[in-house]
Parts: structure tokens; C-alpha cells; sequence
């Protein structure tokens, strides 16, 4: 099954073979283009490696069967689009609030509402974290080639387990329809969920602040709950301590383990004045247009986070030099407020929400506009 | 001769409850266990999910086995994952009428449709009892709640009618007056290869009480003199449905094996 | 069969009144003792008419009501 | 850098021929590749197209900008991309459906795709007779190369008559 | 004699469709206009709503009449709110079998139950078109589709049981074969004063078509010799339910009337 | 109705009379702590001044009808708190397409996911922005008392009817279920929607950007669609054009009408050097702790959004003197980006997740320390 | 009745052939010939034996044939 | 500034106390008020507290720090706070259902409230006799004043009992 080689595929059907990979064996979902032919892969693959999948009634239904599966100790994935993310929003904190490893993938379409289906944005940066009501953090990566939605789906596998949470791959129209080489390598790192053997084990974390996880039918006597609980999962909706010790660690989970989950990909920052980010499928021209600006003399630099959130930002930070940051990217939003933070008064907002990706010359254009 | 105390001691996790005196919560939870019992079980081999509601506390915390208190109104939909992922699980969703019908309605729907073998005990006490006494989607045509003050300008569901339309395997309805049945339907639900729905008439002393305007003595009274096998409409009682079909994760296991050969 | 002993956990008991009411043999009854969460728990009027049914039991929402067996 | 554009409605197998294409440039002559589709949400029909950029550097940009050939399989189709066309070093049309072609433009090639096809087994195959045919024109991969795409892609049932139709197309 | 240019003329807004050629669509298209017009109903009066779907777009763009284009499921819930807002609009729902029952079956089921005077008309190709040919609920066991490779592990929803057994005071099941008899169901409904649910079995000749190995003629000749009065579950067509009782926004208005005086 | 006068009641009771008096006359809703209130106020007050209540099946359904309603011309709200935002979700995206004026309050409690629902949180900030996929704007209110949960409550109906767009009146359970006094003045002011009279009038906007709406039934044959559309309604799914000319004027509404809808409080702002910036149920303590501080001669101000979306930039981007900002919030996100990129370097968090409002001298004390 | 014409505008008919199976007197047949969109559209065998039950009209999902009466 | 928690057990009164007391400063007296309450999730039972704060000042603080006044209803609240109790400048109980006391703790008042309460009509409207004590005890309000809050918000039917619950209390 999904032999290591070279194909020829589009990205949909890479994070397919990624999930297939990654030892996912469980898949439900709901169709949307253009995320659908994901679910389709994966309805033809699972059980070619013994693995389940189920059409749901709804997204609400697909995110709540793949948690459920998850607390049975199997890896477990859905895949969507903007309307269909949206609905799944109520139990991502559901997910991140019983830290259930589950990967969702969003390939971004243009919105809001209903939208252009078969064309591409990048408008879910803020709502993949910001989504859910309430305080919590989960993880993002940003694939810009076909590779990379095979690779990152791995990834996105290894953090879910790694660190207990939700973990969303957002691609987009893009880099979901297009057709590239893939190489399936002939061997590929995976993290395995560390389990707990007994209750006790289950209620303890260490410094990583990641508590080994119980599996339903061990015979644990798990309790696990989307309400405020104790470490032992007993239900405390009234303690102040409770509350601010479970949700001060949820989030500092991910913070405190920045360094190991933060991902970026940098070229001629040394010297760069002006610095153009851009994460997804808009990164490709953006650093074809750096490459030409670099030919034509302009000091240009280019930095891409293939983890969105948490954001590089202690990285971004010391990109002291910097006269200007252009961020070209397929939404009026999107990651601006971010990049405007961590680069105040040099930041350059560059949005196209055509439904179509930027040009190289586009880029080059702006950033000697911005010379000027 | 089975004890009460003895089923405490092995299937209930901690008491007292946090449920209002006379609440048929309690008595739900002593069914589900004598039942569980009954069929010898292992507690492992039993998950129990249950969402928001106060009879969604009924398994979590007080059921001694792994139980997963999710989202209001998703029970089912975990259920059906942590089944398809485990299928040697006996998997026990216990939902209030508003988390199973209300705002769970379709997952209900749905996994009667597709007959996935989990069993759903559907807790109705016409009312959304835990966020304080508002119409439910099982309250009766003209009753007076706080969000219906001048009367329910809808009507009741004849949830187990519906589930039985859907294609479930095994419905049945019992109230917290038919413990011995109850239980027996449980089991059979428990042991049922298909989507098994029992719906269980409680009482809610604290807020059906004050729409009935009964008290929970009197409610149980009404439960054993209204409620017959021989009834039309809500007030049917016994088992409605007892089939066999193919179940969806035995359905799941037959694909990979003709797909893996 | 003879009752021994019928045990109320004046910590479980919430005073319902359902074990008192479901008994065929009238063998409890209410009280006017309230346990700490003021709540009058039931108490036993005639040990001897116990036929250990345990119908008390079975309808007990609260696992407060234990009938010891001679 | 080569940038192709296969135009035609839906239905006609213009996602197939371009990864077949792309995939003989990709998998089998080890070029870089980048295939991108358009079509309406209407599933039902409309225009579509696969555009596909080769080089052999890693390609940056997804959109194609100048295209050096337009294989056009419908009229419609041809009508609305009349300006690329014009713009386009080699112009490729299934003669058969493309009939309306302005004076002016005299540097196409027009193969009658779809009756050639036809007389191998049936129409739809038109677009590998088109593939057939730009190998010859531009030159660009050896039919050998594409040959083995085919053979890579396209399942036993109808291997056969693809392979006979680019073949067709290549030796007109 | 009521042609089909007049119709046109009267109640389409544009032509060419966007549907694939044999698309049922289009004929139920052709069968609401003309309800309308042996209704001689104002236009103004009239509002379509609809969720997302190739059935969706029957009435938007293409219905002459206030369109509301929802969100996928919802329609009925919208539905609702337009109606309860407007009780004098003859509210119409036109939705996709994926639309109505998979992600909106619970709205359907709630409709049905309170009994809101809206018509919904659902159309049931067996497939999620739109998205390329799904597996959706009304999908026959093992049916093979983009999403069931291996055949469909579920079973088909019986749509018009379920919405009977709800409570609607309407339901009626014909097919595209059966255009005056679903002429006629669609007037019923709009005067209807409850909650009115007319189920057309419709071809979807691009997936349903390539699942059932038929075209368009095909499905159309299957739906005259297979859908009977007589027949047994799926394929029994006819009127299901014919009842009066008391309709939503009328109940409502009753409140205000009690309230106010 | 709900005569001029003094009353004493708590926040979500005053809120409902705030929709009645603004002439809202259609409420659909699901309970949930601590929103319930309000929506059990609605079931009784409605049918008094000739509205309708519905109790729906769930959130989703809720949103749905309002909208529907809004449709037919009817002032239409709900109200909720986390779980049921979440859910509302997508939907809030599609009232933002469709310019459809619509009012959701969303009654903040303890999150993630179930976590404490009878305590207070300010979580949900990003989300009543972000919640939604794709690019969109709409107006996020934020109140901090008895009378401002009235006052608050009628002007999102008045901004939701001036620019066609779901405002969200952002509550939290410690304004909701707290008791103070209200007092209903004699005269309100109150925002009519403007009707298009023709089909053409419809497709129409002037330099703010907002075209008047139709109504169903009169006759207009109007398409309305989540759809990307042209001006008249017409669905367009293909053209780049018309996917950024909409969702370019979606977003301008809002940016080009920012100082009118822009709302803020401040204290001491001209000479202070520290900062408070706070918003809901948490600014009540932090203007105390300002003025405590004053009092002891620390050169502190105090600075309050009432609008939080559109946020005030430009009113702080001018507050230049000052040397750190505090931003005290009942959540470890809140607000805190658009704070520390408005005031980069100076910025300090100091977030309270226990469920409990800061005190004024936890407040107090963070001033001084960080004078320190 | 008799039918004057049978109109079926080529911009509008797809072909599907409908008309012609639905058609209880035979009067239309396929025909060879495209519009546009590359579809066949029907064409009339023989317009006498037209009874104008407009059965076509009623059944066309595309608004695309239109028999006018004598 | 005055800060009052009233505690009890659910079904008390708690809320419905510190609502009209509330009220009797605020709409009446015209003073600034603040009333929270507390509860946990579980409707059915458990510690119920009304928190007031009055000032003459715009009131900043939402929470309670240091309460003047403790009115106690119940054993189990009262073993729950007993160190505000011990911190507290005024603290009334009812004695009926308040037994427990530490020796050490002297200023008390103890109120038979629940009997007294019976006497007029039933227990449930101890709450009263405590706010009349309340009144009598701080002199924080004149009774009138409180009379007139409870007209405005207690429901005729029950209004009677009321009003001589709270003399009752003030006489004591
Ligand atoms: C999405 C969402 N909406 C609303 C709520 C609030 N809520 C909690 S329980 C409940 C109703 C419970 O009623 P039911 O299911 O009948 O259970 P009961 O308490 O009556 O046993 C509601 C509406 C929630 N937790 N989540
Ligand atoms: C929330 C959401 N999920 C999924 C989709 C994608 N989607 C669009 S139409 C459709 C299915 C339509 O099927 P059906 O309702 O049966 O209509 P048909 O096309 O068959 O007429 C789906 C899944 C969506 N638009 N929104
Ligand atoms: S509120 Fe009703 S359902 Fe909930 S515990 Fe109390 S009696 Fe039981
Ligand atoms: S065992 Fe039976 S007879 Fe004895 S007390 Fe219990 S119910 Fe009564
Ligand atoms: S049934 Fe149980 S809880 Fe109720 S009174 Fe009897 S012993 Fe107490
Ligand atoms: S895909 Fe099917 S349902 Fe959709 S328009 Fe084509 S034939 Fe009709
Ligand atoms: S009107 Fe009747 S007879 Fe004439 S062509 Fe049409 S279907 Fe045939
Ligand atoms: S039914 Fe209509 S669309 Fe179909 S062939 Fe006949 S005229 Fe053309
Ligand atoms: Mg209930
Ligand atoms: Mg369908």
C-alpha cells in the first residue's frame, strides 16, 4: 500500500497517502469541495490497510465520530473546507479541552459563506486558532506543494500525538487540486501515542506538560469530560484554582514546547531590507519574486512559517534589520494582524482575493514599489 | 438475590449523586448497572458516552466504566466513532431527550439509519431540566414553561415512533415506574447486534414537577396508571421494534476483508 | 425470607419517599428526621412484614436503602 | 520554461490528457512540473482546462502567465481564450469541434482529432490523438516518453486505443 | 390549455439551466411554476428558500419569485424564521435529499413536529450531486459510490415514514414520472395550512445515473414501472399523510392575541 | 412595554428590554447558561408588544431563522453563550454575505468547550471577529454594566440596520447575571432600516457602501445567496472579479465607516505614562485601580473600548507617551493581540482564568509593579 | 386539437430526449443534429399525429419545446 | 461602602433576599448596587450565595473582599465561610438551621428565623425575618425602606406574610 516512489498526484490525494502513511485508521467526513477528494482517497485506502471509514450525517458529526475513535487508541483524521470547519469549530475545543490527538484538514476556499467552492484562499488563518470560544491553543501547519500535503499530514499526525491536541492542516484550493511530483520516501518518522497503563499515570504529567493518555476498553474507568475537571478528570465546575490550573496549562502546553513545534523556512534574511512572508501557496511566487528582486540587486529576503501557529515568532523577532515586511497573501485578513505585531510600522499588508494565487511578477512588482 | 449494595460497590463510581431528591436519574443509573450485571460484562468491555444534561451525568461521573462526557447534543456521533474504532466496546449512550432529540436530533436519525451497534437510553422527562425548565422537543402541545409562559405553541415528539421509522434494530420504551422491564430492555439493547433506542419516561421532580404540577410520587403514580403496552401515541409503552439486520461495523469489517483478500 | 435489618444511609438518602411508596408491605414510612442536607430520610415501621423484596432497592434512585437478609 | 494550456468543456477528458502530459514530463523525463485545473462549480458543464508549467528549476509560479502552447479542444473554448491564443507559439485544435477560426490566425494546427479518434474506437479518445500530435509539433517529449505516461496511467481496458490514438495523432 | 411558454414567461426568471441534460431538476422546476399557477397565487407572495445543492439552484436563480439561496442544511430553519416573520408568504423549501436529510434531517424532523406552515419539497436522487456523487442517506445498502468504493455499509432513510412519523400534517412521495399526481401534491401543500413535505424520487443522470448504470430514460422508465401506490417502503408513492391540526405561526399568533387583550 | 423609569435587574434581563425597546420583534433561541435569561425574558416579553419567540431545536437553527427573518423584514435576535457561538458560526458568515442585519449576543462563560458554565470569561474576543471562515467584518460590542447591556443592546440593533451586518453584543456571565440599576429613558434613539423600493434600487450602494435592503414580499423577486454574487444577486462562482469586488466591499464597509461606528472610553489619557486598557465586566476594577492609582500619584490612564470591532486604532495609534500598556482580561488571549500590536514593546498581559472579575487591587498592584 | 408547429429552441434543448420517450403519438424522434453545447436535439417525425396533449411541454426539464395549436 | 453576602442552600431565598434587600438600597434609597450571585452548575443543591456591594461612589469592584455584613442561612454555608464570618463586622444567623458555632466566635446574632418563620406562615420565608433583623441590627436601612422593596417586588398573593416576616424580625 502506497509503495515509496515517485507519483505524479494532486495535494488532496498527498495528505491522503500521508495520513495512510502516518497509520491513520480511521477517516470521517462529510463531502465539500474541494476538500472532497480527500475523503474519497481516503474511502478507497482505509480499508485497503484494515482501517474504518465512515460518511457522516454532517461535520458536526465527522469531528465528534474521529475524537470518539481517537479515545479508542486509533489515529484518527476528517477533512473540510470553510462552511464545514466552521460547524467543526464546537468540538476542536472540545478536543483541545480533553487533549484528543486529531488531525483536520481545511483546504481554505474563497469566502465567507458558501463563497467560490473550486477557488482559493487563504481567509481561515485566524479562525484555525481563534475558532473555538475560549482560551485554548492548538497547532496549524501551511503545505505549499504536494510534497508538502504529504509530509506535513505525517507531521500533523506526530504533533496530534505528540502534544495531545488538534491539530489542523490548512491548505487551501490551490495546493489541494494541483498535480505535482510526489516522492513517498522509504521510511518516515513516526511519533506513537505514549498511553498510560494505569489511572494514576493518566492524571500525571511531567515538564512537558503533556499527560500520558488512557485508551478506552483497558479497563481504566476513564473519565473524560469537555467540562472544567481535575487532573483525574473529575468534573469541578466551581473551582476558581480548577478552572485557571486546566486552562493556563492547556495553553501553555504549546507555548512552553514553542521551540520543538515552531517551523519556518528563511532565505537571505542576513542582509535583507525588505522582507516578503507569505506561508501556503502564495510562498511559491513570493520567493520566486525574492529570487528576481535578489537578481536585480534589491536586498530581499523571504521567510515562510510552515507552522502557523504557534507563530516563529522568536524567530520573527530577530529579524532586527528589516526595513519593511510585505505579506502577499489570499485573504483581506488572514495573517496580517500577526506579522503586523512582530513587524510594527514596517508591515505591508499585499491581499488578492480573486481566488487566484499571486504571480511571481506581482511580487516582484510590489516589492519594488516598496523600494521606492 | 441481587443487592442494591452490591451493585453500588461494583458499578457505581461515587455517591450521592448531585441529582435533586426523587430525580429518576438515580433510578436509570441503578437499571443500566443491574443490567450490565445481569449479562456478566466485564467493565472494561463498556464505554459509556453521554452530552450535556442532567441525565448525562447519569454514566459520567457515576458509572463505573470509561465514560466520555462530550458536547450537548453529539453522544451519538462519539459513540459511533469510539464503536467503529473499537468494536468489541459495548457502547452505552445515555442522552437526555434534548441533547438526543433537540439538538441531537440528527445524529439519532442517523444512527438508527445506518444501524450502528451502540445502544441509546434516551432519558425523557419533557423538559430541558439542567439549564433550568425550558420546552423540550417531548414537551405536550399548550404546556407552560419558563420559555413557553403562555404555552408550548408546538407538539411532542413520539421520539421511539421516530427511531423506529429511521431503521433502528431494537425500540423500546419503558418509564422509571417499569424497572424490571427497564432493565430487561436495557440488556437486550446491551446484547442486540444492531442500533438498539430505549426510551425511559422519568420524572423530574424539580422542573417537569412544577410544568405537571406533581410531585415525584405522583409522577410515578401517573407513569404506572397512563402508561400501558396497550396505549396510543407517547403513552405507549413496551417494545416497539425487535429486529435483525446487518450491523455497520460488522458491515466495516466485511469491506476490508474482501478489499484485503 | 426474613429481613435482619434494613439499613438507611442517612448520607445518601434524600428523603424521596419512593422506597416507602413501593413497598408492598407497608414496611416504612416517613419520617420527620432530616440528615445534614435537611432532608427527611424514611425509617422502618414494622421489620417483620419485610418479605426482602427489595423493590426498595430497585426503585431506590440513590443506593440509600439496604435490607440485610436473616 | 514551457506553459501549456488544454482547453475544452466538460467531459471531453481535458484533466486526463493534461496529467497524462504532465506526468510524462514529471515521472518519466524528470522535469518539474505543476498542473492546475479550472472549472466552474457548475459540475455539470462549462469550460475547463488543465494548464501545466515545466522547467527544470522548481517552479514558482502556479498560474500560468504566457503560455508557448494552447491545445484547444471545443469551440467555446477557443472563443474564450482567443487572446492567449493569439499570443500562444504553437496552436493545437480538434478541427472536428473548433470550426470558427478568424482569418487572421494562420499558424495552427488543425487535426481532426475527434474522427480520427473516432475510427480507432470512438471520440472521446480525441484528446489522445491530440497529445499524439503535439509531440510531433513542438518537439517537446518524445512519444516514447509519452507512451509509457499512458501506459502508467491509463487502465488496461482501454490502454490499447489511447496508445494507437497518440500515435495516430504523432504520425499525421 | 397551460403551456409551457407561458409557464416560462410567467414564473422562470432565465434559461438555459445550469443542469446536466435528463436532469429531474428541471421537470421539478417546470412542476412548481405550474402549482403556482393553478394556484393563481401572486408572486409576491411566494418565497424560496433553499440550501446548497444542484436541487438548490431549482429556485435560485431560476424560480421568478423572492429567493433565499441558504447554507447547506439549513434551509428549513431559515424557512422558519421567514414564515413565523411573514405568516402571510407561502414559504417554499426546495432541498436536496443530502441538504434535507443528511445535514438538515434535524431541522426536517422539527419542522414536521411543530408543525410550521411552510412546503418543503425535497428532492431524492439517491446521491450528493453537487459534490461529484456521494454516498448520501438515501443511498440503497451497497450501492457503490465515490465514497462507498466497496458498496454502502449504511441503509437508505425512508424520508416520508420518518416525516409522518414526526407529525406533519402533509407528506406525499412521487417521482418525475409522476408530474401531474406531483402537480397536484404541491398545490395540497402550498394550501396546506401545517407543515407540508412532498419527496420527489428524481434522476440525476451524471451520478446517479453512472451508480445505477441507467440514464436518464432509463431511471424514468424505472421510476413509472418500480413506484406504486401498493408498493412497500421506498418505493411506495403516494399520499402518506392528510391530516389538520394546529399550524405554528397561527399558535404563535393566538399567543399574541391571549397576551395582548 | 417596559415603561421609561428605574429598575433593578440583572444584565441579560436588560438586555431583553433593550431588544424590545429597539423593536426587535422576532427572537429565535436555544438555552444555555448564562444566556438563558435572556431568551426566557424574550419568550415573555415578545408576545406583549405583538413579536413571536421560538425556542429552536439548536444554535444552528436559531441563527438560521433570524436571518430568515431579517429577510422579511422583521428586527430579529439570539442569544447565547460559547457552545452555541461556536456552533452559530457559519451562519454568522453568511449574515455577513448576504448584509443581513441580525443581532447575536453571545453571554461569555468559562471555556474551552463546556468547561464552567456559570462563570464569567472574556475568551471569545478573536472568535466574535475570526469565528467565521473566509474574509468578512462585522461589529463586536462590549459591555460593562446593568444599563450599558440595555443601551449596548439597542444600539446593535441601530449599527446592524445602518450597515447590514450581524453585531454581536459580547457579554459575559458576570455582566449577564449581575443585578444593577437600569434606567429606561424616555426617548431612544433608534436606527430604521432603509428599503429598496425597486429591484434596482437593491443592486445599489452609495459612498458608504451599504445598499438598501429589499424586503420578501414586496414584490422585488430579490436572489439572495451565500453564494458569491454580483450586485443584483445573481450567483457568480467563477469570476475573480466579482469574488473581490464583494468581499472587498464587505470588508470597506466596516473600514471606511470605522469613526462611526469606533466607540471608546478614556480617563487621564493626555499626561499618563502606564496604561490600563481594559473592556467588559473586567474595566469596571481597572478604571477603580486607575483612579486609586492617581490617587497615589502614578501617572496612570485608563482607556476602554466599547466597540471592540472595529477596534479604535486610530485613537490609540495617537496615544504616544505612553510607556507600558496593561491589558487585564479574564483570558489568556482575549484581546491581547490587537493590544500588543497597536502598542508594540509596551505591552503587558495580565490575564485572570479563574472565573472571577480582577479586583481593583489585583489591578492596582500590577500598576505598581510594573512602575517598578 | 391539431399542432400548427413544433418549436424547440436549439439554445435551450439539451438533448436529453425526453419529449421524444414521453410523447404518446410518436411525433418526435432524435435527430443527428448539435446545437452549440455540442448536444442532439430532437426534431418532429411527423407533426400530423400531434394530439397537443402537450405531455412534452410538461415533462421538458429545459423549457425547451413548445407546440402551437392549429 | 457596605458589602453583604447572604449564603444558604438552594431553595433558601438566598437570591430573592438579596434582591429585595438590594433593591431597598438602590431604588429606593438611591445608592449604588451591585448584586452577584453564586451557584454551582449543578442546579439541585449546594451553597447559593447573593453578594451585595453599596456605595455612594460608582461601584468598581464586582466581587466582594471584605464583607461588613454575613446573613447566614445555613450550617454547611456557614462552615464554608467561617473566615469572612470571623472577619465580618455584623453577623446574623438563623439559628435554626445554623447549631454549629465555635466557642470563640461571640458576636453573633443568632436569629430563630425558620421558627419564627413557620409561626407566621411557613419556614420559607426565614429570608425575611433575617433582611428585618438585618435592618434592625446595622441600621444600614430604615424598615420603611425595606417594606417598600418588597411591595414592589414580592407578588400579592404572598405579600402579607412577607411584610410581617420582615417586622417580625425588626422587633426581635
Ligand atoms: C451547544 C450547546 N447549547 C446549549 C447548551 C446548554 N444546555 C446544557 S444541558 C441542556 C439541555 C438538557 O436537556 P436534556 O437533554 O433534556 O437533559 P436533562 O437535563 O433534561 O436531563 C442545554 C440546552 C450546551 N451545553 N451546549
Ligand atoms: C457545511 C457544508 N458542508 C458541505 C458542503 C458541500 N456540499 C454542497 S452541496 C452538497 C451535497 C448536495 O447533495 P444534495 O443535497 O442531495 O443535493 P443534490 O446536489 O444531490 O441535488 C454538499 C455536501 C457545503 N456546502 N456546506
Ligand atoms: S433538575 Fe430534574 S432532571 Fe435534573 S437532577 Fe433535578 S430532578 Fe433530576
Ligand atoms: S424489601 Fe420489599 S418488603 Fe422489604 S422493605 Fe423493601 S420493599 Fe418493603
Ligand atoms: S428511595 Fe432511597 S433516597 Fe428515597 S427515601 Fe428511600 S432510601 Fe431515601
Ligand atoms: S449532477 Fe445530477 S442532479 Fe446535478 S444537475 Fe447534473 S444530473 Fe442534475
Ligand atoms: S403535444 Fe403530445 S402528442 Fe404532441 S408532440 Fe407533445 S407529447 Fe407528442
Ligand atoms: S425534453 Fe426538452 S430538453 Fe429534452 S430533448 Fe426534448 S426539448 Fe430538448
Ligand atoms: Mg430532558
Ligand atoms: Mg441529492
Amino acid at each position: 500500500m502506497i509503495e515509496p516512489g515517485e507519483y505524479f498526484v494532486e495535494g488532496d490525494l498527498a495528505a491522503a497517502y500521508g495520513a495512510i502513511k502516518a497509520g491513520c485508521k480511521f477517516f470521517a467526513g462529510y463531502p465539500i469541495t474541494p476538500a472532497s477528494e480527500i475523503t474519497q482517497a481516503m474511502a478507497e485506502l482505509l480499508p485497503q490497510v484494515g482501517g474504518k471509514f465512515l460518511q457522516m450525517e454532517d461535520e458536526l458529526a465527522s469531528i465528534s465520530a474521529i475524537i470518539g475513535a481517537s479515545w479508542a487508541g486509533i489515529k484518527s483524521m476528517t477533512a473540510t473546507s470553510g462552511p464545514g470547519f466552521s460547524l467543526m469549530q464546537e468540538n476542536i475545543g472540545y478536543a483541545a479541552m480533553t487533549e484528543t490527538p486529531i488531525v483536520v484538514i481545511d483546504v481554505q476556499r474563497a469566502g465567507p459563506s458558501i463563497g467560490q467552492a473550486t477557488r482559493a484562499a487563504q481567509g481561515d488563518v485566524m479562525q484555525s486558532r481563534f475558532g473555538s470560544h475560549g482560551d485554548y491553543e492548538n497547532i496549524v501547519l501551511s503545505p505549499n506543494s504536494v510534497q508538502e500535503m504529504f509530509e506535513f499530514t505525517v507531521k500533523s499526525f506526530n504533533l496530534a500525538e505528540r502534544y495531545r491536541v488538534p491539530v489542523i492542516l490548512l491548505s487551501d484550493a490551490e495546493i489541494g487540486h494541483m498535480m505535482e511530483r510526489l516522492v513517498v520516501p522509504e521510511s518516515i518518522n513516526i511519533i506513537e501515542r505514549k498511553y498510560a497503563k494505569t489511572f494514576d499515570e493518566a492524571t500525571k504529567y511531567g515538564d512537558d506538560l503533556v499527560p500520558p493518555m488512557g485508551r478506552f476498553g483497558d479497563g481504566l474507568e476513564l473519565m473524560v469530560t469537555g467540562s472544567t475537571h481535575k487532573p483525574d478528570g473529575t468534573r469541578d465546575t466551581g473551582s476558581p484554582e480548577i478552572q485557571s490550573s486546566l486552562v493556563t496549562r492547556l495553553v501553555e502546553k504549546i507555548n512552553k514546547n514553542r521551540k520543538d513545534i515552531e517551523d519556518w523556512e528563511e532565505m537571505f534574511t542576513e542582509d535583507a531590507e525588505i522582507l516578503v512572508i507569505s506561508y501556503g501557496a502564495t510562498s511559491r511566487p513570493a520567493k520566486g519574486a525574492v529570487i528576481k528582486a535578489r537578481e536585480k540587486g534589491i536586498k530581499a529576503g523571504y521567510f515562510r512559517p510552515k507552522v502557523l501557529w504557534p507563530a516563529p515568532e522568536n524567530r520573527m523577532s530577530k529579524l532586527k534589520n528589516i526595513k519593511k515586511v510585505i505579506l502577499p497573501e489570499m485573504s483581506l485578513r488572514g495573517y496580517s494582524m500577526e506579522i503586523e505585531k512582530m513587524f510594527p510600522g514596517k508591515f505591508v499588508h499585499f491581499p488578492k482575493v480573486t481566488g487566484n494565487v499571486h504571480t511571481v511578477s506581482e511580487i516582484l512588482k510590489k516589492i519594488e514599489e516598496e523600494l521606492r | 438475590m441481587i443487592t442494591a449494595n452490591y451493585i453500588k460497590n461494583e458499578y457505581i463510581r461515587r455517591m450521592p449523586s448531585a441529582f435533586c431528591p426523587g430525580c429518576g436519574d438515580g433510578q436509570i443509573l441503578n437499571a443500566i448497572a443491574r443490567a450490565i450485571d445481569h449479562l456478566k460484562l466485564p467493565r472494561n468491555e463498556i464505554a459509556a458516552v453521554s452530552g450535556i444534561g442532567c441525565s448525562a451525568w447519569i454514566p459520567s461521573p457515576y458509572l463505573r466504566v470509561d465514560s466520555l462526557h462530550t458536547t450537548h447534543g453529539r453522544p451519538i456521533a462519539f459513540a459511533t466513532g469510539l464503536k467503529v474504532a473499537n468494536p468489541k466496546l459495548k457502547v452505552l449512550v445515555v442522552s437526555g431527550d434534548g441533547d438526543c432529540t433537540g439538538i441531537g436530533g440528527n445524529h439519532l436519525l442517523h444512527a438508527a439509519r445506518s444501524n450502528v451497534g451502540i445502544t441509546v437510553i434516551m432519558v425523557n422527562n419533557g423538559v430541558y431540566a439542567m439549564t433550568g425548565g425550558q420546552v423540550a422537543p417531548t414537551t405536550e402541545h399548550e404546556y407552560k414553561t419558563v420559555t413557553t409562559p403562555y404555552g408550548n405553541p408546538a407538539f411532542a415528539l413520539n421520539v421511539s415512533e421516530v427511531v423506529a421509522a429511521a431503521g433502528a434494530s431494537y425500540v423500546a420504551r419503558w418509564t422509571t415506574w417499569h424497572m424490571n422491564q427497564l432493565i430487561r430492555s436495557i440488556e437486550k439493547g446491551l446484547t442486540k447486534k444492531g442500533f438498539s433506542f430505549i426510551e425511559v419516561i422519568s420524572q423530574c421532580p424539580t422542573y417537569e414537577g412544577r410544568i405537571l404540577n406533581m410531585d415525584h410520587i405522583q409522577m410515578l403514580h401517573w407513569f404506572r396508571d397512563k402508561f400501558k403496552t396497550d396505549e396510543k401515541g407517547v403513552f405507549r409503552i413496551g417494545e416497539f421494534v425487535d429486529i435483525e439486520k446487518p450491523e455497520l461495523t460488522d458491515e466495516l469489517q466485511k469491506i476490508i476483508e474482501k478489499v484485503r483478500k | 425470607m426474613k429481613a435482619l435489618e434494613i439499613k438507611i444511609d442517612k448520607n445518601l438518602c434524600k428523603g424521596c419517599g419512593i422506597c416507602v411508596d413501593v413497598c408492598p408491605k407497608n414496611t416504612l414510612e416517613s419520617s420527620n428526621e432530616v440528615n445534614e442536607y435537611a432532608l427527611f430520610y424514611p425509617r422502618v415501621r414494622d421489620l417483620d412484614s419485610c418479605i426482602v423484596c427489595r423493590l426498595c432497592e430497585l426503585y431506590c434512585p440513590d443506593f440509600a436503602i439496604e435490607v440485610k437478609e436473616k | 520554461m514551457i506553459q501549456i494550456r488544454i482547453g475544452g468543456w466538460a467531459g471531453q477528458g481535458v484533466v486526463l490528457a493534461g496529467t497524462i502530459l504532465s506526468q510524462t514530463f514529471s515521472t518519466v523525463l524528470k522535469k518539474n512540473v505543476v498542473m492546475t485545473r479550472s472549472y466552474t462549480a457548475a459540475v455539470r458543464s462549462g469550460v475547463t482546462t488543465s494548464d501545466i508549467i515545466v522547467d527544470d528549476d522548481y517552479i514558482y509560479d502556479l498560474m500560468i502567465t504566457e503560455p508557448n502552447v494552447m491545445i484547444i479542444m471545443y469551440q467555446k473554448t477557443f472563443d474564450r481564450y482567443i487572446d492567449l491564443i493569439k499570443k500562444s507559439d504553437h496552436v493545437i485544435i480538434d478541427s472536428t469541434m473548433v470550426k470558427n477560426i478568424p482569418e487572421e490566425l494562420k499558424n495552427i494546427y488543425k487535426i481532426n482529432a475527434s474522427e480520427i479518434a473516432e475510427k480507432i474506437s470512438n471520440p472521446r479518445i480525441s484528446n489522445m490523438v491530440l497529445l499524439g500530435a503535439y509531440a510531433k509539433i513542438t518537439g517537446h517529449i518524445p512519444i516514447e516518453a509519452l507512451e509509457k505516461s499512458v501506459r502508467m496511467y491509463v487502465s488496461k481496458r482501454f490502454l490499447d486505443e489511447d496508445i494507437k490514438a497518440i500515435y495516430a495523432g504523432y504520425s499525421l
